[in-house]
């Protein structure tokens, strides 16, 4: 554990996570196992947003899903104000998980096709028993309102619907009850720069009123720059690095993350940018490479980080890394 | 953006508008308003019965049996002189009571079973294997042994009927809801703090609701026979009182003389199951979102 | 490079049933993309990309949708060809990314043979052949071990993997024309750099022409030649990349380009937001789409529907009041841009 | 996976046990009895009385479950009481006719039902549609044996194509054998195929309405692939349930035919079993039709995952 | 009317007889055994006629006439009957029948069958010599021969073998000296009989079973069809010579077709039966009210359909069977009195209260009868609650007397009263001593001419008892085919002496 927590407490404190998919052969035997998150740890602070960045496949998803509990995790815990997320049964746990919402990266799929958006949007205040008829229609229509869409919309089925709009809705549906932490899984990537900043806005005014905390999925960098107090960035399922954003994006110090910042574009016709070409086998979490997970591909490999785990290195405050190169 | 109070005051009227919306749509439905014209025409004929014939269903003429139908006797006589036509009616009314319980008796008990099933792996285990052994049991010996033991009434007949067809509606629905299971809206529910119940009623249940509607049509027009099956054993209608079914089993055995006494009652037979499934279907078309729009298909 | 026009499509229009009536949700759309061009297409999220991207290859229920316009692809107008015909041509000469990779792949097949098939379809190469190539194809979509991955089933993979599916899919048979509906959200940056190579080595090596749906302005920026902004079912604004983002015309362009947040600019203050919502296609305002959130709106905005006209500086352009925004506001926008 | 086969085969073991348990006492505590039935109708109460104590159905009814329950564990089902033969080796020979007809109605159920309701289904709404659904709607509401009757009467009184009932084993020759078994197999598959009819076209229905057909649509395939490469199979799931449900059916529900064209299936079986009380054939049936279910359904359970390889039923509940 | 009684015989039995073929029976049921003298089942008896034979049998008049005892004689005392057997007749088994077989068949029989049980109990037979056997009876019986000619649980003679080999159950090698022998028994399809090459017949003319007796198909298969209109079909289609059991509401269908004939033989007696022992028919002043109100011309009519196929008569045997039958006790007869009926009942204590007639499916005859019943009970104000169940329950059901009121049962017909069953005791009619000791008498009567009084008092007996309400004398129907030729019917059908021409 890192010795620097002085801080308050977190309010969400994930502790060498782990899940490992298995994988079947065609008669049904298991034959191995994806290790699609591999000890992660990182915490969240009230109020704060985590961002969390890496490869796509990398595990992102999963660990948003498992620290909900909705994977069964192989390991490691997930303590929400203390309180260990995955020994919670019933009541408890439902109690949490008023808490605690979840954006899913695949908005239509997470909806029910034969439900009209009302419902859906009034489903979770139903679950809580939050409200009155009445009063659950009005906070459905001031949530629809609030991520941009009239009452019109109210009574259309998820089908009617674009796919930035359906995104919209997902996220409109996490913050139906008022959540305390919300795992967002590229909750804007479908989403126009004008919606995506009103949606971000939203996100950050909620924040602030609610003391909303939210671990936030994302691909586009500066979505990611611009909401997060700290990001985490993964690869293979590992955490390689995290960091307080501004020094995170100033001084990267991982290669992935160097050659993932290289790679954003820019949205100026007449820039091109240098990227940071990865070259190498691309790695498969069945069989994740010894040592470091990165050797593969990184440009600066040495020796040992074909066969030695690299251990986490605190380098600045709140700044950790997995690499051999500043062991 | 708009803000709520603005919108507030119009709700009503918009509740009114949408419901109208909705009206029409039921309206609009021309399978559904078939089906239902043409059940609300049986349970017509069916429940006025006793205004509309002749004659009682069990008076008999014993030089009149088994003719043909004539004018006054228009759907024939069968083999104790009764008038064929009296005795649909009367049956028509018979089995409608019978066969509707035992449909949703048997579905809603079948649909409970099968959710729990597909939800819950350990009940899974265990409901399925009873529905098995119970599959397994011939009905006719569950038939006698029921209505031995609690006595030859209507309500025996239906639970015995029920009991008949809970595992096959709890199979289909657990098969249906085995796949909607795996959907990541059910993951979404999950991560809101739905519980079983409602995840299961709500949302699972309403996916399923293709293949127990046809399910439920089949037990419908399977019950009306299976009924006069069991009535010979004494598990049905109380004989001499007539049924759908048990007309039709009379006349199987003088299916190649006096075919009025088959074709009749059949042709009730297939009126309400038409009927019945028309409804169904218009049911489900309303109930599936994606057909009144192009996304759909 | 570019060359001859590819696809052309003029006064596209899409309308749906629903519950409360028709509903157009592409009204009158027209562009054109010429051989090894890649067009983008931005606009508000509703605004009707995806319609537009599926009405060119006739997705839509023909039963229940009504489609206008013409789609001329190479010449022929696909609107009039026999469902047989648009058979040969979809995966073929056209093929397709969708927007939400999870829902648009079969559940019970292997992504394997999801690929292969397209691959089969329109080569008619052999089961085995066509599973090398899907392979190779994933390989070249930058999935990790693309051997074992073709045995996977799409519930078994990553957001980003199940989109590079859909494109190494639609990539299968090299068509003349692909079209991409935001074919990278669900990537990282190093892998949508990636992708987006491949698509242009495709383009530049067998002429491929490229309708580009995104929302990513960098993309935009990066890979575009030219651009069509939409909003609310119309062609608002089009011009070549550079134009386009040196003195964007409409007010509605103008807006997507301020509320941009940026790689290394200021984050601290809030985004910059266009006013007020997109109006529900039941009530689509009668004169200017964008006039209820227009700053420049005025009385003419609300009653009339500006045509789409010629820009001075190229492209096409529908609004009353472009002339006096380039005067005026050009530099402006540009200086809060970059 | 293989664990889950063994749990199931496992699961056997109460479920013989508990339907044992039931079906025992059901048969032994409903009226009737084997000693009477044997007699006729004029034997007299100390006749009966008699025979009931040679056949040993005098003695407390947990002694004669033990009986049996020791018999069936080293292997032997009794024997019964009228056919003079073991149980097992009777209905072992009841089943080759009821196999024959299960399997061969089964062919022409599902091949029927899946060519007519993937036809309505691709044509939802036209002529043919509804011309399917009529048949299929007439299929569901005729009785059985009104449609065997009518069969019988032009099949085999008119036109004298075919017998009007009987049964030949195979080794009476292949064509003796289907002979017997056309038209009862052919009344049956109509009927089943009715029912899985309008079970394809909705479940077809359901899934043509998917996201993931547009994309097929987009690769080009045309639209018999796209219903048969792409849609079928995820519609398969119910229909699959079907099938193996009729399966499981046609062996004990197909009495009714099976009477109207004496055949000696094993569902003629059961039924006049039941009807002569022979208790020992009837426990004896009802334990090897448990099994057989229970196996049935396990291969369509097994099925389900290869069908769709979403569906894990394995799995612990969440 | 004229072949009512008699052994009826269909067309051209004086003609010359085609040989060969084989005769194709649609046979509704299955028999339950094939060991003739333990059950009373009509397909038991129907089926194994033509295997086994016994030492007299009844020829076209029912009279007792020898068969396997080439003659008989009967002792001063009326004890001992002597047998002499026919000599050079075979076992199926190719052994000769002997005296022991004869004594060790009909001492089973003797020991086993109910008719013997209650009519000679205590009788035993003992062998002289090779040929020669003696049956000592307890007490003299005027109808010995009749009942040891009685087909329903006959007295058949098996081998001696077969008998040590059953024990106590019941025979497993099926071997009789009959004109067929078992070919084959498919379980629940059919029973093929083969023409016995080395059948001994007698030298009479055949007259009823009696006489010569020859097998004139080779193989006849009894194929068991459940269903009725499959028996139809059957033999429409021509797959059946006969078909048994056709129900009389097809007999015009039958009649309808080319080359099929309605064969109508004598089926049974049916009869009303009252719940003596228990509820509102203990009361004789209630069975009599109940007989009153019963139109038995009207039920015969509306569950038999036509004249042809039931004899409306309150006597307990055929009126031409002249010893036995009477016309005392007519007037209570089918009476239709409501008022009468209601007077007594009220007398009777009768409150209005439902009735229950247990009746079952599975014999239609029976069920009919209790359908119009109960209707012509309602129609006059009484409630009436039919319950229906299946034979088997309805055999167990009946034996719980608190639950039912009145029950109509059919018995085959014998033409001799004294053979009918139901005097041994039913449940709702215990054996009543009044009657046997009229029995008793008649017994040891030295000829039917004795009897006259007491067959008098036995029907007096009946309708003032009332145990039971005679309903009538009905018929059974068979198809048949214009191709056999010589089928006759004496107490059930008779295969031999039968051809069929293709
Ligand atoms: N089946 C349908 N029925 C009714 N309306 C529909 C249907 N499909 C789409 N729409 C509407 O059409 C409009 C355009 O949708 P489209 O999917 O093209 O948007 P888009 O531009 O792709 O947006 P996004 O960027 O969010 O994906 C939306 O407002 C949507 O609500
Ligand atoms: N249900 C599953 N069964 C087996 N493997 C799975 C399953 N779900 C995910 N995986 C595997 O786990 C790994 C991580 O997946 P995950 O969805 O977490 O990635 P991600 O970081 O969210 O990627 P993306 O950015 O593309 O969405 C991948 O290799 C994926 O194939
Ligand atoms: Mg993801
Ligand atoms: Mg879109």
């Amino acid at each position: 554990m890192p010795p620097f927590i002085e801080k308050p407490a977190p309010l969400l404190a994930v502790r060498g996570l782990q899940k490992h998919f298995p994988v079947k052969s065609g008669f049904g035997w298991t034959k191995g196992y994806i290790r699609a998150v591999n000890s992660v740890s990182f915490d969240i602070q009230e109020g704060q947003t985590y961002g969390l960045v890496g490869e796509s496949g990398c595990g992102k998803s999963t660990t948003g899903r498992t620290i909900l509990k909705l994977l069964e995790p192989t390991g490691g815990e997930v303590l929400y104000q203390g309180r260990n997320i995955f020994s919670l049964k019933g009541a408890a746990m439902r109690e949490v998980r008023r808490e605690l919402q979840m954006v899913f990266q695949d908005p239509y799929s997470s909806m029910d096709p034969k439900k009209r958006i009302g419902y859906t949007l009034e489903e979770p205040l139903l679950i809580h028993g939050q409200g009155g008829a009445r009063e659950r229609t009005e906070r459905a229509l001031e949530l629809l309102d609030k991520v941009g869409f009239s009452r019109e919309h109210y009574d259309r089925f998820p089908h009617e619907f674009s796919g930035g709009q359906r995104q919209r809705l997902g996220l409109a549906r996490a913050l139906a009850l008022n959540p305390k932490l919300i795992v967002c899984d590229e909750p804007v990537s479908a989403l126009d720069v004008s919606i995506q900043s009103q949606v971000i806005n939203l996100l950050q005014e909620l924040q602030r009123e609610l003391k909303l905390s939210y671990l936030f999925v994302a691909h586009d960098l500066s979505v990611v720059r611009h909401i997060s107090d700290h990001v985490g960035v993964m690869y293979l399922g590992e955490l390689v690095e995290q960091a307080p954003t501004e020094q995170l994006f100033s001084s990267p110090l991982h290669p992935y993350t160097k050659s993932l910042l290289s790679a954003v574009p820019v949205p100026n016709p007449r820039v091109k940018r240098e990227r940071i070409i990865l070259s190498g086998d691309v790695p498969s979490p069945l069989h994740p490479p010894s040592g470091c997970v990165f050797h593969t591909r990184c440009p600066y490999v040495l020796d040992r980080c074909r066969t030695e785990r690299p251990l986490k290195l605190t380098v600045a405050t709140g700044h950790e890394v997995q690499c051999h190169l500043y062991q | 953006m708009n803000t709520v109070a603005e919108s507030a005051l119009p709700l009503r009227t918009y509740r009114q508008e949408r419901r109208r919306v909705l009206l029409r749509k039921w309206l609009d439905n021309r399978l559904l308003t078939t089906g239902s014209g043409i059940i609300a025409l049986v349970v017509a004929i069916a429940f006025l019965g006793p205004v509309l014939v002749p004659y009682t269903p069990l008076e008999m003429d014993a030089v009149n049996r088994l003719t043909g139908p004539s004018w006054t006797h228009l759907f024939g006589t069968d083999n104790f002189g009764r008038d064929v036509f009296s005795r649909v009616v009367y049956g028509t009314r018979s089995s409608i009571i019978i066969s509707l319980s035992v449909t949703v008796i048997a579905s809603l008990i079948g649909m409970l079973v099968g959710l729990l099933s597909a939800y819950y792996a350990l009940l899974d285990h265990i409901l399925m294997r009873i529905c098995d052994g119970l599959f397994a049991f011939p009905s006719i010996l569950l038939a006698i042994a029921i209505m031995s033991t609690l006595g030859p009434k209507t309500s025996n007949v239906v639970i015995a009927l029920s009991i008949i067809f809970i595992p096959s509606i709890a199979r289909i629905i657990r098969s249906a809801a085995l796949v909607v299971r795996e959907k990541t809206f059910i993951e979404a529910l999950h991560a809101q703090g739905a519980g079983p119940w409602r995840i299961i009623w709500l949302h699972i249940a309403p996916n399923t609701l293709s293949p127990l509607i046809i399910q439920a049509s089949f037990v419908f027009a399977v019950t009306i026979l299976t009924e006069a099956a069991l009535s010979f054993l004494g598990a049905g209608i109380p004989a001499p009182q007539p049924s759908l079914g048990n007309i039709l089993y009379d006349g199987k055995i003088v299916i190649y003389s006096a075919w009025w006494m088959t074709v009749f009652p059949g042709i009730l037979v297939i009126l309400i199951v038409l009927g019945l499934n028309l409804f169904g279907d218009g049911l489900r078309d309303l109930l599936d979102p994606k057909l009144t729009s192009g996304r759909g298909k | 490079m570019a060359g001859e026009r590819l696809l052309e499509v003029q006064g596209l229009s899409v309308s749906f049933p629903t519950e409360k009536g028709m509903v157009t949700a592409v009204d009158g759309v027209s562009f054109g993309v010429d051989e090894g061009e890649t067009l983008g297409i931005v606009g508000e999220s509703g605004c009707g990309k995806s319609v537009t991207a599926e009405a060119i290859l006739r997705l839509f229920d023909e039963r229940a949708t009504r489609y206008g316009g013409k789609v001329l692809f190479q010449g022929k107008d696909l609107m009039g060809l026999s469902t047989g015909q648009m058979e040969a041509i979809r995966g073929n000469e056209i093929s397709m990314v969708f927007q939400d990779p999870m829902s648009s792949l079969n559940p019970v097949h292997t992504i394997g043979s999801q690929i292969a098939e397209s691959v089969r379809l329109h080569t008619g190469c052999s089961r085995k052949e066509a599973g090398r190539r899907a392979v190779e194809l994933l390989r070249l979509t930058g999935i990790p071990s693309p051997e074992q991955r073709v045995h996977e089933h799409p519930h078994e993979l990553s957001g980003g993997m199940r989109q590079r599916v859909m494109i190494a899919m639609a990539l299968a048979c090299q068509p003349k024309l692909l079209i991409a509906d935001e074919p990278t959200t669900a990537l990282d940056v190093t892998i949508q750099a990636q992708i987006l190579d491949l698509i242009h080595s495709l383009k530049s090596s067998t002429g491929m022409g490229v309708v580009l749906i995104t929302h990513d302005l960098g993309v935009v920026a990066e890979v575009c030649t030219r651009v069509v902004v939409m909003y609310l079912g119309q062609v608002i604004e089009e011009a070549d990349v550079h134009t386009l983002f040196e003195r964007p015309l409409h007010p509605y362009t103008i807006g997507l380009m301020r509320s941009m947040p940026t790689i290394d600019g200021d984050r601290t203050g809030k985004l910059h937001v266009i006013e007020g919502t997109v109006p529900s296609l039941h009530d689509i305002p009668a004169g200017c789409r964008f006039a209820p959130r227009c700053s420049y709106a005025d009385e003419r905005c609300q009653s009339e529907m500006p045509e789409l006209e010629r820009a001075e500086q190229g492209g096409h352009i529908r609004c009353w009041h472009h002339e006096q925004i380039r005067m005026q506001e050009g530099e402006s926008v540009y200086a809060a841009v970059h | 996976m293989g664990g889950y086969i063994v749990r199931r085969l496992l699961s056997l073991i109460p479920v013989l046990a508990v339907v044992a348990i039931i079906i025992f006492f059901l048969v032994h505590l409903t009226p009737g009895n084997p000693a009477a039935v044997m007699l006729g109708n004029e034997a007299t109460a100390g006749e009966v009385e008699e025979l009931r104590k040679r056949l040993a159905l005098d003695r407390p009814l947990y002694e004669q479950f033990g009986q049996w329950l020791l018999g069936i564990l080293s292997g032997n089902l009794g024997q019964s009481y009228f056919l003079h033969v073991p149980v097992s080796s009777a209905f072992v020979e009841h089943l080759a006719p009821t196999l024959s007809l299960a399997l061969l109605s089964q062919t022409i159920a599902i091949g029927l039902a899946l060519f007519l309701g993937i036809w309505a289904a691709r044509r939802r709404g036209t002529r043919v549609d509804e011309a399917v659904m009529g048949f299929s709607m007439l299929g569901i509401s005729i009785p059985s044996f009104l449609l065997g009757s009518l069969a019988v009467l032009l099949f085999a009184v008119k036109l004298k194509w075919l017998p009007v009932a009987g049964y030949q084993p195979i080794s009476a020759g292949l064509w003796n054998h289907l002979k017997y078994l056309l038209l009862p197999s052919l009344v049956l598959g109509v009927i089943q195929a009715a029912f899985l009819t309008r079970m394809t076209r909705s479940s077809l229905l359901d899934t043509l309405s998917e996201n993931f057909i547009k994309t097929a649509k987009a690769k080009g395939v045309r639209e018999r692939g796209i219903v048969y490469g792409h849609a079928l199979r995820n519609a398969f799931i119910p229909i699959l349930t079907v099938i193996g449900e009729s399966f499981g059916s046609l062996i004990t529900g197909a009495a009714v035919i099976e009477t109207l064209f004496n055949i000696p299936g094993v569902g003629q079986l059961v039924v006049t079993s039941i009807s002569r009380r022979d208790y020992a054939m009837i426990q004896g049936s009802v334990l090897i039709i448990t099994l057989v279910y229970v196996l049935v359904n396990l291969a369509v359970d097994l099925l389900y995952g290869v069908v769709d390889p979403r569906i894990r039923l394995n799995k612990k509940s969440s | 009317q004229s072949e009512k009684g008699k052994g009826a015989e269909s067309s051209g039995a004086s003609e010359a007889k085609p040989k060969g073929g084989t005769l194709n029976v649609g046979y509704p049921t299955q028999p339950i055994t094939l060991d003739a003298q333990t059950s009373q089942n009509t397909a038991v008896k129907d089926i194994t006629r033509p295997i086994y034979e016994p030492l007299v049998t009844l020829d076209k008049d029912a009279k007792a006439v020898p068969l396997l005892a080439d003659s008989y004689q009967v002792s001063e005392d009326k004890l001992t009957y002597s047998f002499i057997l026919r000599k050079g007749v075979k076992f199926h088994n190719g052994k000769e029948l002997k005296a022991e077989d004869a004594v060790a068949s009909l001492n089973r029989w003797l020991n086993r069958a109910n008719i013997a049980k209650t009519n000679l109990g205590g009788a035993a037979a003992s062998q002289k010599d090779d040929y020669t056997l003696e049956l000592k009876l307890k007490t003299p019986f005027l109808l010995t021969p009749d009942i040891l000619a009685d087909p329903a649980q006959p007295a058949v003679i098996y081998p001696k073998t077969s008998i040590d080999e059953a024990g106590s159950g019941e025979i497993k090698t099926f071997v009789g000296t009959g004109p067929f022998e078992l070919g084959e028994w498919k379980q629940n399809q059919y029973i093929r009989l083969n023409k016995f090459k080395d059948y001994a017949a007698r030298s009479e003319p055949a007259s009823g079973a009696g006489g010569k007796r020859e097998a004139l198909v080779d193989e006849i298969y009894f194929r068991f069809v459940t269903d009725e209109s499959t028996r139809l079909a059957g033999i429409a289609s021509g797959e059946y010579d006969l078909a048994f059991n056709i129900s009389f509401d097809n007999v015009a269908q039958v009649e309808n077709t080319p080359g099929i004939k309605a064969f109508p033989t004598h089926g049974g007696i049916i009869n009303l039966y009252y719940n003596t022992v228990d509820g509102l028919f203990k009361d004789p002043k209630a069975r009599q009210g109940l007989n009153a109100a019963l139109n038995s011309e009207e039920i015969l009519k509306t569950a038999f359909r036509d004249k042809r196929f039931y004899t409306a008569t309150s006597s307990l045997v055929l009126p031409q069977h002249t010893d036995w039958a009477s016309d005392k006790g007519k007037e209570a007869y089918n009476q239709n009195n409501p008022e009468k009926a209601k007077q007594l009942l009220k007398e009777a204590g009768y409150d209005g209260k439902e009735l229950r007639i247990f009746t079952t499916r599975d014999y239609a005859d029976q069920y009919n009868v209790a359908v119009v019943v109960q209707q012509q009970l309602e129609k006059i104000g009484i409630k009436v609650k039919l319950e229906v169940y299946d034979w088997a329950t309805l055999q167990t059901k009946l034996t719980d007397t608190k639950s039912w009121d009145i029950n109509p049962l059919n018995y085959a017909y014998r033409p001799t009263f004294l053979q009918y069953g139901f005097w041994g005791g039913t449940s709702g009619f215990p054996r009543n001593d009044q009657v046997q000791q009229l029995f008793d008498k008649i017994k040891l009567a030295s000829s039917t001419k004795d009897i006259r009084a007491e067959v008098d008092q036995v029907h007096e007996f009946v309708w003032s008892y009332l145990p039971f309400s005679i309903i009538g004398q009905t018929e059974q129907i068979t198809a048949i085919s214009d191709k056999v030729k010589g089928f006759q019917n004496v107490v059930g059908p008779i295969f031999w002496n039968i051809s069929v021409t293709r």
